[in-house]
Order: C-alpha cells, then structure tokens, then sequence
C-alpha cells in the first residue's frame, strides 16, 4: 500500500499512456480494420464487388497474421515499425504493432456485421442507380452501425487486454505498470489498483457503447 | 420502338432440395412494353411476377434470353453501365425494403441524392412527396414506427422520388386502404399522363389494372399466358385463369356455386346477358322482356367501366310461362348474348 | 500431453521447471538423468514469475531458471521457503550496441535498454552505472530500477523491454543490456559486449543460478543426486557453455553458503521493501 | 359472454420527435367480439388496426384499459399465464414474421411443437396444410426462396396450425391473387363454421369483409367509428369514411368525378335507383320506365350479396320527354330510393 | 533447418497439444460464453426476460473480467484452478484458465449476434405460446446460427493466439514450441515451421467456419 502510495505519479502516468494507446491504437486500427472488413464483406461470392482471388487472398492473409504469438508477431514488425515511425521500441512502436495486428482481427469482426444487413434494402439501393461505394458507405455502414458500434467496444476492451504487453518493448500504461510493479514484483496490492482502474475505463466504454448501440438501433 | 422489350426471357433458380430440378421462375418470355404504357401484370401467387420486373431492371441475371431497355441490352451490361440505366427507373419493392436505419424523410431523399440532386431540390420535392403520400407527420419516424401502409407509402414515395421515367412498382398498393389506393392510383395515372412515365404495375387487385392499366399480361407457372388491351383481356378474357381473375371485379357468368346460391333465392329462369360497349342497348332488351309480360330481377353482376369504355354481364331472374320466356330470350338473343345458367 | 501433474512425488517422475528448455544442456541434462535410472520431466515456463509458485505448491519438484536475488524477493514478497540445493553457472552480463565500438562513444542524452525483470534490471542498471553511463541514487544495490536512476547526472536515458526483445530492439537504442541467453542467438558474439559485469567477483556470489526446491525437501537424495549429474556431466557442462557462448562461469557452492547467501539477500530484500 | 373484450383500451407510442406528443395508436376502442363471430376491422392505413389486433394476444402491453379473452383480463397479466391464452390464438402477421433460418415445414409445424402435438401428429397436419395451401412443392424451401404470396401462405398455414380458438388475420390476403383469395376465405369460413373458430380479419380489401365477415368495425385515427353488422354498415354506412371504404365494392350511388364521365358518355338523366334485399321489385321499375316510353340504360352499379341478402343502387341514364321522365320517377320513387345525380 | 528436423517429435507434439488446447477451450469456453452470452441477451431492458439487475451485474462482471491483462489473469486463477483440476500450471491449468477468460469474450460475441434477429420472428413465436427459454433455443439461436458460426470461428482464430501464452505456466502448444525453440534461440526456420503450422490449422478452420456459415445463411 506504501509502495502503491509511493508510485502514484508513474500510476496516473501509465493510465494517461493506457488511454493513449489504446485510443490510437483503436483509431488507427478501427479504420484499417474496418477497410480490411469491408474489403472481405464487398468481395464476398455474391456480394457488391464479388471478386473470388481478391477475396480469398484477402481472407488467407487475415488468417496469416492473426494466430501468430504477439510477442513473435510485435518482433517481426519492429524492422517496419522502425521504418514508418522512426523506432522498433516504446509506447508508439506498440501502437503500431497494435494497429496492424488489431486491424485484422477488427476486420473479421465488421465483415460478420456487415454480413448482418438485409440483401433487400442493398437492392433498393442498387434500384436507385447507386453504385458499390456509395451503397456501402450510405447503406451497408449505417445499417450495421448498431451491431458495429458493439463490435467496436468489444474490440477496444481486447486493445486494452492487449496493451498490457507494452511493457515487453519498453512502453507503458496501466498493464505494464500491474506487471511491473505489482505481479513481477510480487505486490498484489499494486496488480489490483491497477487493474481496478483498467477495469473502471472499461465499464464506461461499455456502457458508452451500449448507450450508443441502443440509441443507434432503437432496441 | 418499345421501352421495354423482352425476349424469350428465362430465369431459374436453383432446386432447394439437393438435386431436384431447377425452379423456373420466369419461362420464356417475350414482351414488348411500349413507352407511355401504364403495363399491368397478374397471375397466382408464385407465377413469376416479381422475378420478371427484378429482370428488368437487371436486380437479377436473367439466365437466358434478352432484355433490353430504352433500346439498349441490359442483360449482359457489365454493373457499371446499368447503374446509369437505373438512374430513369423508379422500383417499388413488394416487401417495400426501406432503409431502417434512415428515417421517413431520409428514405425519400436517397434516390435523389443518388441523382446527385443539390440540398435545396431534394428538400422541397420530399416535402412534395411527403405531402402527397400523407405522412408529413411522420418524416422523422423510422420505418419499425411505421404502420404496413404507410411503410408502403414511403416505399412509392422513394420509387417516384426522381420521377423516374419507368416505374415498376410490385404490389404497390396491397397494403393500403381504398381510398388511399385511389389516391396513390390517381398519382400514378397523372405521371403517366402529364409526363408519360412508362408504368409496369404488379398487382392482384384487379380494380388497379381495371382503373389505371392500359395494357395487361396474365401469368401463370413463369409464362405470360394472355396478355393484350385491358378491355379486351377483361371483356373477353381467352384464359380460363384470365377469366377466374377477371372475375372478381367484372362480374360474368355466374359460377356453378354462385348459381346454387341464386337458385335458393330466386325462382324463375335465371339468365345471363352480356352487353358491350356500343352494343346492344339495355332499354331495348329490358323492354322486351317487359314487353312479353314477364317479371324479372337483376340478380347478379353489374356494369363495368375500362378506360371509359362500359361493358357489362347481368344475370336476371326471369319469372313467366316457359314459352314466354323463350320467345322473349330469343328476340333479345338477336340484340346480346344470352347464357342461360339455370 | 505433458505438464499437467496431480501432484509432484504421485509417481516417480522430478518434474523441473525450467525457462528455455531449448538450450542444449537440457537435452544432454535428460540424457543423463536417464542412464542414472532417473526419470525427469522438463517444463518449460516463458515466464519468470511462474516456476516458483508452482514449485511451492508441489506442481514441481526443482526449477532451475534463477539466482539468489530473484529468489529471495520470491520469499520474501510472497513468503515463502524455497532454498537452493546446488549451484549451476555464474553467467556475465553485457552490454551491446551495432552503434558503437566502446562505452565512451555514447552520447549524452541517448537511450539505452535492459530487461524488464527486477533482478536482471537492478543488475543492468549497476553494469550501466559502472560503465559510467548512469548514477544510482545511493550508489545503487541488487534491488535498484528505473526509478533510482539519478536522471540529472546520467548521461543516458534507460528503458526497460521483455529480455527476449532487447537484442531486437538494438536498432532503437545506443546500446542494450543482454540477457546471456540471447546474445549467440541474436547473432552477436560475446567479444561484442562494450561493458560486462564480472561473474568472478565474489560480490558476484548473488547472482549464482541456482537449482531450488521446497525446505521440506532439501535433503531428498534425488533431487540432489541430479544436481550432482548437472554439475558434473561433461555433456550437460559442455551445453551449459556452448549456450551461454562459453561465458558462463560454472560454479559449485557448497549448499551452505547458498543458504547463507540466500539469507542475506532476503534480509537486505525485506530492508529494501519495507 | 363475448369472447373478447375491449373496454377503453389506449395504447401509446412515445413520439419519434424528442419531446413531442406521444402517438396514440389505439384511442379509447371499446369492442365486443363474440364467440363464432367473424370480426372484420377496416380502416386508412395507420389507423391503428394492427395495433389492436396486438394487444388482444397482449404482445404490446396496452397503455390504459382493460381487456379480456375468453373471460380472463389479459391486461396486467403475467407474460407465463399469457402463454396457455395465447396457445389458443393464432396469428398472421401483416409482415408474415417467417422463421428465415426454417424450411417452411418446419414454419408451420412450429406451432404444433410449441403446443406439445406428437411427432407422427405434426407430420400429418403439416402436410395437410401444405397442401391446402398450395406448397406441397416448396415444403423445403426456406422463406427467402419464396414469392410473396407464398411467404403469405406459410403465414396462414403456420396460424390455422393448432386449430386456434381465435383467429387473429392482419391483412392475411393482401399478397394473394383472387383465386388464392378465395380459397383462403374459403378455408377460413369453413373454419368458422364448422369448428366455432373466432375470426378477427383486418384487411382493406373490402370484398373480404363481404365475403367472410359477419361484424365489422370501422377505424380512423385509433377510434372506432364505426361498426356493428355487415350487411348494415355496407348498405347504409353512416360514417362518410365507411362510406368511402365501402364504395369500392359496393357501387352506390356514383360520386361528382364519375357523374362528370358518364355524363361525357351518356346524354339524358343520370338517376340512381337503390334497392334493399326484400324491397321493391326490379321488374316492377324497369316496366314502370318502359311503360313510360323512355329509353334508359344501367350504367354504373350493380347487385351486391352478403351473408346471403342482396342489395344494390343501379344508376340509369334515361332517355326521353323530360316530363314525361319526371312522372316515371315520381312512379319508381313510390317503389325504391331514387336519387337524381346529374 | 537441421535443428528443425532434429525437433520433428516435439514439434508434432506441440501440433497436437495446440489443437487439444484449442479444441477444449472452445469447447468449454464457447459453452460458457454461450450461456452468458444469452444471459446478456435476454436480460437486456426490452427483451425476453428483461430483468435490469442481472443485467447489470453480468454486464460488469464481464467488463470486470475482460481487461485483465492475460498473465496476470492466469495468475489470480491458480488457486481456483488447483482446486478444481488439481494443478495450476501445464497445459489443462491453461485450458482452465482460458475457457474463463474466453467465456467472458465470447459471451459478447453471442450477445452481439442474437441482437440481430429481427424482433418479428420473436414476436411470432411469443403469439404462439412459446416461453423464452422455448424461443431462444428454437428461435433466437438457429436464426443467429450463420453469424454466430462466423463468431466462433473468429473466436476459435483468437484462442490459437492465445494458447501461445501456454509457456508462461508450463504449457505447451505451437506457440509455446516457436517461443522456446524458435524466437527464444533466434531460430527463425523454427519459429516460422511453428507459425506456418498455425496458419494453416486456422486457414482450415475459417474456411470450415465460412462455409458452414454461407451454407447455414444461404448467401
Ligand atoms: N413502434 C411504434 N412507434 C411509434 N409509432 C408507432 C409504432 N408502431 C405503430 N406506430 C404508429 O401507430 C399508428 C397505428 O399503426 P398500425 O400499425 O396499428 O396501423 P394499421 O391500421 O395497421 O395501418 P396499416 O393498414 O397501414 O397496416 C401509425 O400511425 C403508426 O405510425
Ligand atoms: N431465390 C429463390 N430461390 C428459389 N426459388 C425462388 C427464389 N425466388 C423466387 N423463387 C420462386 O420463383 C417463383 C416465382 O416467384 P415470384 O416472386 O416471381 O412470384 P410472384 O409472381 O411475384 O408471386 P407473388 O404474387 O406471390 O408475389 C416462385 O415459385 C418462387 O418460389
Ligand atoms: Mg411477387
Ligand atoms: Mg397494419
């Protein structure tokens, strides 16, 4: 508890850092995520711009990199982190690798939510003259936004599991500080506070997102 | 030339049950639906309706057979091209397809917005449309709050948004009241007029077509089996299925059940006369029965009215001598035709 | 499928908790304990903080992955009395960069790393500090991290990775602390080190690996007997410095003086956390 | 005892827009719908007719006022009781409410499950219905392979499944062809009578009503405006909305718009005659106007049945000597209603 | 290359304690995420047994739970799994540990899809007299079934990653295999020999997931 007094400012340091990556992470992830899944839902057999290589590339390439070890998978993008944003090591360089290996995982998660829209009102819309873009960007998205919303917050509660690895190349935040200070050092009192807080962000962007979700669905 | 042209238009699906045969939605088809036509389309539930005007406007490949459009083939036009065509036709859906997550005002804007027309333009024509298809009141409500009609009303307010110049609307009025029908049918009959939109109108209420086609098609298991003027099709309609359809708002022969139920009320010969537009005139042949002394009653049926030509069936009972009443159905048998049914 | 023990002593297999069962003392280790009718079971712990708890629980007989230090703040904090049976190496630790030929060439204000593990951290920051590239706080001891860094009279910025990824992180920094076991691997060699530790030192002792177990078991004849074999097998010792690219240091200390070893630094440990 | 009962029963949706009123779909109804009856609701579109068909079967929970079926307030009823009622109701929704993910043999033995029927009993009343309604064929099909007059089908089936006690029919016919109509109606007036099945049909199709229905209500704007028999409120409606509604199949007499083109197409007096089951004799009036010496012909209207009575308003125009038309219809005035329309 | 060849039999066991791994986890963890998935859905305000507290206690219970970082999760449950499967490390503690933590996620997963049956169907099945248990076992589940199945296969990609943390308490796997003997010894072939394996198991699996879906939604 000392101890836990002691590290306070590195504790409000490391939740400003969690807020941080786990914000960029799910900005920059959420987008490349949600092109790779949109990608997947429109060359789907049958679907807008049904296009079977590109779509069955697209989906062996997802499930390339998605079960690769993180640990192994944030190594092999370091040489690239390094290139793109001037560093293999630190909060930003995890953001990076974060980015890269959440947008495949998002897309997965906005292709089945997208898959969730009526084919009737895509033909209403195709009726209309509209073209593939335009039909999802003013269609499929706003139709799915309900369910997308929901698949979002679950995402951004596994970015904030994920971000706890930060540690492992030398960035910071909540999860890093728990097994810092608290797990590897054996202070429980220290794991928990901070995992207390984690948990606390968390229960309000749940809550944010069921609030949107519902406002956004009506149900 | 014709605006719409198919020929020998077929369109299958695949069995649902493992290796059966393929389900012909649409068998073999030739039409030509001329610019200006007010186009209706009936026939039993499940005869291909649907499946053909979602070929039309190339929602679903034809798996054989030609379709073309304005003079241009649309079957075998790559998605691109056909989105232009699409642009110039409106589509009303059977199970209206609304966008849920748009309100009522939204939905109506979209075709519009597709059309690329600016801000200024599509609030003034939704308000119009809003307006005309009574639901100013519900232009923020999204289509869940919506009753079947007035989602109905939505769907055709969207389809005629652009005022496209070919309308096919699917069971555009099944869900409404009569008298918004009549409305809905009044407006269509004025775009059709004034701007010579071209009309192709699914339907299986017969008074639609009796009130606003000009031409109609009778289908039945994917083929068009008769197809010609409405007055024609309904006066005298070739097919038995055309004839049953017809029915139910031209009142013909009796059937054998209707003629039981007449039977039980009516004594008395009872007599079916048909009378068409410029025909024979009723005064004469009521006067002839008159005139032969014998007392009868209008029973059955009633005088129809296609695109203001008349025709009529109207079965009489007729109370009198045997002889008399031959004699006089004879006399009137020179003037109309005459069907004795019981 | 392995690992998964009711209890240790339930049949007669000594499970050992290792980290890294790929270096190649450990197949020449169960080569060995097999001619001398022993049977092991080797399980392989990617992270630190696990073999010890299970060894108190009984899941394992031995582990063998640690120092004196990293075992006494294990004791301490959670308690316990783990106590070392027998002693492996003495492995040095380094300091590496792909920048930069000697410690001098470092400039002010650069970054460098060293793993993030408490013990191994305390150690880095004191090789860091003797090459002149930090000051500790109070001179600095076994249990010093980040935070004692004396940031005004530093001349480098220190971070903390995963050990596994200081060596691929080199790139990013002036120069990277290296876990011994990941120098060879990480295609350095140990003549590269800008700075090292001295395992021969006595004031080394600390930092001896160590075989341990449950105090209960101290004394059992097996446990021991393969400790013997780890020492004195000429295949396993042939491994140990063929991993550690012949820098390991084998040490055989007496049970004794681990003990007293041990002692000491769960005395200075329980100091240092109250 | 009726079988159901509405006493002041409200039911309100909050508005779409933030803060204002909240949509009052159902005003203060009260209806009594006897056992046996087949109760027809019509009504404009949004009038709130498919709202009260809910909450008989209470799957919306009604805002104010009680209801009872079968002698029990459902009304605050807990939704576990509500399941043994609602076992003896069907329904056919307006949306059909298909189980997209089951073949429609598993659609309609749904019910059947529900209510606990065996396997072997499931079978054979599965097929039963199949047939009736013409799907035999698409027994594995799934929802989304089907017309719409199909899905409808599967609708009616799934609903009569169980042999309700009471039907609840929102729109059952509204994708069906005539002919399908028929049968449907067919079916369902045979259910009616020969099992005591309850039937509340609403539907905009007024030749429904006067086929099946025994009692009819009339709504508008959530209120009831109207309803009692049939036969009474199709022959004389009271309520100018009713009236409007039963204009569609029930020619009275010819409104300002048709007036003006029957006028363009016949010259004389344009007079419409109505009789009443029982009343005047139609002979009667046609010799009155031959014996007068005028030429006249039936040009609108006709000879309306229900529930076995028959009534109609035929409209003449004739021809000749005003005066000497004056005195024939002062003659016929003696015998029927005649009004003078243009 | 040789060292690979020489690791054959380690390598083949690790094969088949990854799908041991995988296989029970999804087993158990889908099971119980099922479960607290439906829990979630139908304790929703508005749906079949709408009952606000339980709501939101399970809400934020599996919010409580969810961010934890993964190691350290593993940690608070050792004791718990040693009381129930009588050891807290080795393969089985992390088929233990891991069916909790995923339960939790793919409880969200089940709650996301069940949303998007259209409440028509529910309602029709309400006319009919079917209680709610009734509903969502014959109803809400089959017409879910197709996303659902897309769900579980994203799921079932995630838990081959997460089954590479087995190491951490002594257990095995692929991920565990690439971590010792490939990314931990720098041998790249090893790690790469590994990750392929991996790759291609869950290539088999989303394609087995994809097709059953489009066979199960018919598009
Ligand atoms: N969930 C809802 N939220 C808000 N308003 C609703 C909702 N459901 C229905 N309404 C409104 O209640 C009124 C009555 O609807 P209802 O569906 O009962 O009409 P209806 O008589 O069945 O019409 P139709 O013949 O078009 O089917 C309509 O104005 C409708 O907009
Ligand atoms: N996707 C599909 N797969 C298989 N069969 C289909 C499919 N779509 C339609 N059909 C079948 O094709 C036939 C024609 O369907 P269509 O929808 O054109 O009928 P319709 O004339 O519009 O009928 P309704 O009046 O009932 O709407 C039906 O037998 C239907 O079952
Ligand atoms: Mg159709
Ligand atoms: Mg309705």
């Amino acid at each position: 508890m000392d101890r836990l007094f002691e590290l306070a400012p590195e504790f409000w340091v490391a939740a400003a850092e969690t807020l941080y990556m786990v914000a960029l992470t799910l900005l920059i992830g959420g987008f490349f995520g949600l092109l790779l899944g949109i990608v997947l839902y429109t060359t789907r057999p049958g679907s807008l711009l049904s296009n079977k290589p590109v779509f069955t590339i697209v989906n062996v390439v997802i499930n390339f990199f998605r079960p690769i070890p993180f640990i192994i998978f944030i190594a092999a993008v370091q040489p690239f982190a390094r290139y793109v944003i001037g560093t293999g090591i630190g909060n930003d360089a995890l953001i990076f690798a974060l980015s890269i290996a959440s947008s495949f995982a998002i897309s997965r998660i906005v292709e089945q939510n997208l898959l969730t829209v009526s084919p009737g009102v895509i033909e209403a819309a195709r009726s209309m003259g509209a073209g593939p873009i335009r039909i999802l960007r003013t269609v499929v998205l706003p139709e799915a936004l309900g369910p997308l919303v929901l698949g979002y917050t679950f995402v951004l509660v596994a970015l904030v599991d994920m971000t706890a690895v930060a540690g492992a190349i030398g960035g910071g935040g909540l999860g890093a500080f728990a097994l810092t200070y608290g797990y590897r050092q054996f202070e429980p009192a220290i794991t928990w506070a901070a995992v207390i807080l984690i948990v606390v962000f968390v229960q309000l962007a749940q809550f944010f997102g069921n609030w949107l979700a519902r406002k956004i669905m009506r149900r | 030339m014709a605006l719409v042209s198919l020929t020998d238009v077929t369109k299958s699906y695949p069995s649902p049950e493992k290796g059966g045969a393929p389900i012909v939605a649409v068998d073999s088809v030739s039409l030509e639906i001329e610019a200006g036509d007010v186009f209706g389309i009936i026939g039993y539930s499940g005869a291909g309706k649907s499946t053909l005007v979602r070929l039309i406007n190339a929602l679903e490949p034809t798996t054989s057979g030609t379709i073309e459009v304005g003079g241009r083939t649309i079957t075998s036009m790559p998605e691109r091209e056909l989105r232009g065509i699409r642009l110039e036709i409106g589509m009303i859906f059977q199970q209206f397809n609304l966008f849920n997550s748009k309100t009522v005002r939204a939905n109506i804007a979209y075709p519009l917005q597709v059309a690329g027309a600016s801000k200024a333009e599509i609030a003034t024509r939704v308000d119009e449309l809003l307006d005309f298809v009574g639901l100013a009141d519900k232009a923020r409500a999204f289509p869940d709050q919506l009753s079947g009609g007035q989602k109905q009303r939505v769907g055709i307010a969207r389809a005629l948004a652009t005022s496209p110049r070919l309308l096919l609307a699917d069971e555009a009025t099944s869900a409404l009241d009569p008298e918004t029908t009549q409305e809905v049918l009044q407006l269509l009959k004025r775009v059709n007029r004034e701007f010579g939109v071209t009309i192709v109108i699914i339907t299986h209420e017969m008074e639609v077509i009796q009130s606003i086609a000009t031409k109609v098609a009778v289908m039945d298991g994917g083929r068009v089996i008769e197809s010609g003027d409405v007055f024609d099709v309904f006066s005298s309609p070739q097919n038995p299925s055309s004839a049953r359809f017809v029915s139910t708002v031209v009142k013909g022969v009796p059937s054998p059940a209707e003629v039981a139920v007449l039977r039980e009320r009516h004594d008395g010969r009872i007599v079916t006369i048909s009378f068409r537009d410029g025909g024979a005139s009723q005064s004469a042949v009521f006067l002839d029965l008159a005139n032969a002394g014998l007392e009868f009653e209008l029973v059955y049926g009633g005088i129809n009215d296609i695109q203001g030509r008349a025709f009529g069936h109207l079965t009489l009972a007729i109370r009198g001598a045997d002889a008399a009443v031959d004699a006089a159905l004879a006399q009137v048998g020179a003037r109309a035709e005459v069907t004795e049914v019981a | 499928s392995t690992g998964s023990g009711d209890s240790a002593g339930a049949d007669d297999v000594v499970k050992i908790g290792v980290v890294g069962k790929g270096d190649p003392q450990w197949a020449a280790f169960e080569t060995a304990a097999e001619k001398a009718g022993i049977d092991i079971e080797l399980v392989d712990f990617s992270d630190y903080a696990q073999p010890n708890p299970a060894t108190t629980e009984g899941e394992l007989d031995l582990n063998q992955f640690q120092h004196i230090v990293y075992l006494a703040d294990y004791n301490v904090s959670a308690g316990e009395d783990l106590t070392p049976i027998g002693s492996t190496a003495i492995y040095p630790l380094g300091l590496y960069s792909t920048k930069y030929q000697d410690v001098a060439d470092i400039e002010k204000g650069e970054t460098v790393a060293v793993p993030d593990d408490a013990s191994n951290q305390a150690r880095a920051l004191l090789v860091l500090q003797s090459a002149g590239l930090i000051e500790l706080e109070s001179g600095g001891t076994i249990f010093s991290d980040l935070a004692d860094i004396d940031e005004e009279n530093s001349k480098v910025k220190v971070t903390a990775l995963e050990a596994s990824l200081t060596p691929t992180s080199l790139p990013d920094v002036a120069a990277a602390i290296i876990n011994n076991d990941y120098v060879a691997d990480a295609g350095l060699s140990f003549a590269d080190a800008i700075a090292q530790d001295d395992p021969s030192d006595p004031n080394a002792l600390p930092y001896v690996n160590i075989f341990a177990t449950r105090a209960d078991d101290a004394d059992n004849e097996t446990y021991l007997k393969l400790v013997e074999i780890f020492q004195t097998d000429a295949d396993v010792q042939a491994g140990l410095l063929e991993a550690s690219g012949d820098t390991a240091v084998p040490l055989e200390v007496s049970e004794a003086d681990l003990r007293d070893s041990l002692a000491k630094v769960e005395a200075d440990t329980a100091d240092a956390k109250r």
